[in-house]
């Protein structure tokens, strides 16, 4: 009776992100250790907290990289206890490490990873327009490039991607100011178009405003943070 | 995406990161000269090379395998792009096959140089009536050796101590290679009077080999990768 | 009995693989001595 | 003695012989009476051969290690298959299989050094690359390279994936191995055991050796696999400590920041 009118006052939306009691193992130290987190869709979400607490963990978990040692986990409706590669595709990561071919130009990699996914050139040029790449820099080996240069890269091929589920590391980390607001707008945008996108970051004010909602990652935790 | 195409795709990104980078160029193939030199010093007598240079061309493209191995999934481990291409939902068996496409191609190249080698420093002749029967050898012994190479690169490219594990798992597995190549080889080039008639069988082997583990890693490579 | 010439092969051969079984041996019942007091009684299945 | 009068924690037969049972009890005293008898025979009561002379008393062990390495590593293959067929994934099939390759290993360790002895006496050298040989040299290598591989880290079920995937691959290189070093090599030397030229008394030494020897395989595997059960189970005990731990971080941080 109770989930009836539930269900009529507030429509069941299922959330993109459902753990409960997640642990997840990096060899025999639980880098998660019962970590719950329910995000909805269209939220972008900042993860933040200590050094080693976790966040890394939980988005390569969310991503399908790491196993589900105990506790449930769906992401984007699939069980990743049952089969965590099933969710893959549809995710989008940009971990510590960029991802990209270091002997490559970056067309070439925007190119290979949008290829993965089946996109066309037209979405490629305008990955490469979105990240501010498309010109003396797009034929440019990715080894030869700045920090800061090979993150645009690695963002422009998560853009060219289209995933539903973006999860980003530290995004902000190494980027200029145009590098930074260039990737704000790209996250909003990508929210606003239906997509959900989750950040882990130190970087409190930047992110802080990017961000819908914030909660705390702490030893291998998660915890509300009261806004 | 299906495997196929994920197999072109992933051929042609290796394929053009040795155009960009031509370390197989540069250090592989001038590495397996030198062996080809060595051998000369080691055994010090023209007709004991000229006898045993077939076997001396196989051995040295097996310790060559091992060195273009281990670059092909630096490549990928380098900057965490095996992770990106799992995240990507790439098929795993398709990466499989274009991995090893790339690697017969270089093979290929490497192992034409080795018989020039062959010809100029130990006498080797090539005689006219053995000419398919090297052809169908060299055919069959790369793929096999292709496949092998890119399945227990792929197991030891996320493990620890990579470098002395790939030698001991893949060694003793290519072995059959080596003797069926190597016979082979000798029956096309006349080595101790023999004639094409008695390479033929084989082939046989060197074929079944290629057939083994082409279907088995395919099947297998997913699973000795997604840890 | 053994012939005195290829005495020192055969007692090696018996040497070395009763000498390699009891060491493997040991080296069991030593591993299993350490972890068994970690594991309570209960989750042995075979006790 | 005394330690064992004030223990009151644990039952004092199970400590010292944590993954013994009733049955592996008798199963060991077995063996160990089938190794005496070996011994006894093999040495000492039985004759000499005519042809091989003493060196007949080699072939006691090495026949019987040969045949136990070879159906190790086939339990070793078949315990993988049976985990990957099953879908609740059994840990306990990856145990045996991992059990038995490191059994079999030494099997196959004792074979080689023995064989290499025999030969110095029958053939007048420790190794000859005959087919039956080299292929029992490379399975050696190939299931040190398994072993190699079980002892990467990860979960348990990644281990076990894994290491069945790499046993399934190696039951499928070792008829090649065999096929192409038979072809390269085809002449075999005598096999005096194979052709029942052997003695009656010799026959049964021979007898003897392979049932000590299978018994004694049956009891190391036992073993061997509860060990590694114990182990794995050290593990998680070692899990859920960490994870207590690393929760407890949340409490500290709080302790620490303003």
């Amino acid at each position: 009776m109770d989930s009836v009118v539930q269900r009529v006052v507030q429509p069941v939306v299922q959330p993109v992100v459902a753990l409960v009691d997640v642990v997840a193992v990096l060899g025999s130290f639980p880098a998660l250790a019962g970590a719950s987190l329910s995000v909805n869709r269209g939220e972008i979400l900042l993860l933040r907290g200590p050094n080693g607490a976790g966040k890394t963990s939980l988005l390569r978990l969310c991503a399908g990289l790491l196993p589900v040692e105990r506790g449930t986990a769906t992401v984007l409706g699939c069980d990743l206890v049952a089969d965590r590669t099933s969710v893959r595709n549809r995710v989008g990561l940009l971990g510590h490490s960029n991802g990209l071919y270091a002997d490559l130009t970056v067309a070439d990699n925007v190119r290979f990873w949008g290829a993965t996914v089946g996109a066309s050139q037209h979405e490629i040029d305008a990955s490469l327009t979105r990240m501010g790449l498309a010109n003396r820099l797009a034929d440019v080996q990715v080894a030869k490039l700045s920090a800061g240069q090979r993150r645009r890269t690695a963002l422009a091929c998560l853009v060219a991607r289209r995933a539903e589920l973006w999860l980003l590391d530290e995004p902000h980390a190494g980027l200029d100011a145009t590098g930074r607001d260039d990737l704000d707008v790209t996250l909003r945008s990508a929210a606003a178009a239906g997509a959900t996108v989750i950040v882990a970051s130190h970087e409190l004010e930047r992110a802080g405003a990017l961000a819908t909602r914030v909660v705390e990652v702490v030893g291998g935790q998660v915890r509300q943070v009261a806004e | 995406m299906n495997t196929w195409r994920i197999a072109r795709l992933v051929a042609a990104k290796d394929l053009r990161v040795e155009w960009r980078s031509r370390v197989v160029l540069n250090q592989v193939l001038p590495f397996a000269a030198l062996v080809m030199v060595m051998f000369a010093f080691a055994l010090d007598n023209d007709t004991v090379l000229t006898r045993v240079a077939p076997g001396l061309v196989w051995l040295a493209t097996m310790f060559s395998l091992l060195v273009i191995v281990q670059r092909a999934f630096a490549v990928e481990t380098a900057d965490g792009a095996l992770d990106a291409l799992q995240v990507a939902g790439v098929r795993l068996g398709g990466i499989f096959l274009g991995k090893a496409i790339a690697l017969a191609a270089q093979l290929a190249v490497l192992e034409l140089m080795l018989l020039a080698a062959a010809i100029v420093l130990y006498k080797t002749e090539v005689v006219a009536d053995g000419i398919v029967l090297l052809v169908t050898t060299f055919v069959a012994a790369t793929t096999g050796l292709a496949f092998v190479g890119t399945l227990y690169g792929g197991l030891a490219a996320g493990a620890k101590g990579r470098e002395t594990l790939l030698p001991l798992l893949m060694l003793p597995v290519v072995a059959p290679v080596l003797i069926g190549a190597t016979r082979a080889t000798e029956a096309a080039l006349g080595t101790e009077n023999a004639t094409p008639s008695d390479g033929w069988p084989w082939i046989g082997l060197l074929a079944l080999f290629a057939v083994v583990f082409g279907v088995g890693g395919t099947l297998a490579f997913g699973s000795l990768i997604d840890e | 009995m053994i012939g005195m010439l290829y005495a020192p092969y055969v007692i090696g051969s018996y040497v070395v693989t009763f000498v390699g079984i009891g060491l493997y041996t040991l080296r069991i019942l030593a591993q299993a001595r350490k972890a068994a007091g970690q594991v309570p009684l209960q989750d042995r299945p075979w006790s | 003695m005394t330690g064992f009068m004030t223990s009151t924690t644990s039952p004092a037969p199970s400590d010292r012989a944590p993954t013994s049972t009733t049955f592996s009890r008798a199963l060991g005293i077995a063996a160990l009476v089938g190794i005496g008898w070996l011994i006894v025979f093999g040495l000492f009561l039985s004759p000499n051969d005519r042809v091989q002379k003493t060196g007949v008393r080699i072939l006691y062990i090495h026949v019987p290690s040969a045949w136990l390495a070879y159906l190790a590593f086939g339990v070793t293959g078949l315990s993988s298959v049976a985990y990957l067929w099953k879908r609740t994934r059994s840990l306990t099939w990856d145990r045996i299989a991992g059990a038995s390759a490191e059994v079999g290993v030494l099997f196959m360790g004792i074979t080689l050094v023995s064989g290499s002895l025999w030969g110095r006496i029958s053939w007048g050298t420790y190794w000859t690359w005959d087919a039956r040989l080299t292929t029992t040299a490379f399975l050696f290598v190939t299931y040190i390279g398994y072993l190699a591989v079980r002892g990467l880290g990860g979960t348990h079920q990644q281990r076990a994936k894994r290491s069945a995937v790499l046993a399934i691959l190696a039951m499928l290189e070792v008829p090649l191995v065999h096929f192409s070093v038979t072809w390269w090599r085809p002449l075999h030397q005598n096999e005096t055991v194979e052709n029942g030229k052997l003695s009656g008394l010799m026959l049964f030494t021979l007898f003897v050796g392979i049932i000590a020897f299978t018994l004694l395989y049956v009891w190391l595997v036992l073993h061997r696999q509860r060990v590694l059960t114990l182990l794995d189970q050290v593990d998680d005990q070692g899990l859920d400590v960490a994870i207590v731990e690393r929760r407890n971080e949340v409490v500290n941080a709080q302790e620490v920041s303003p």
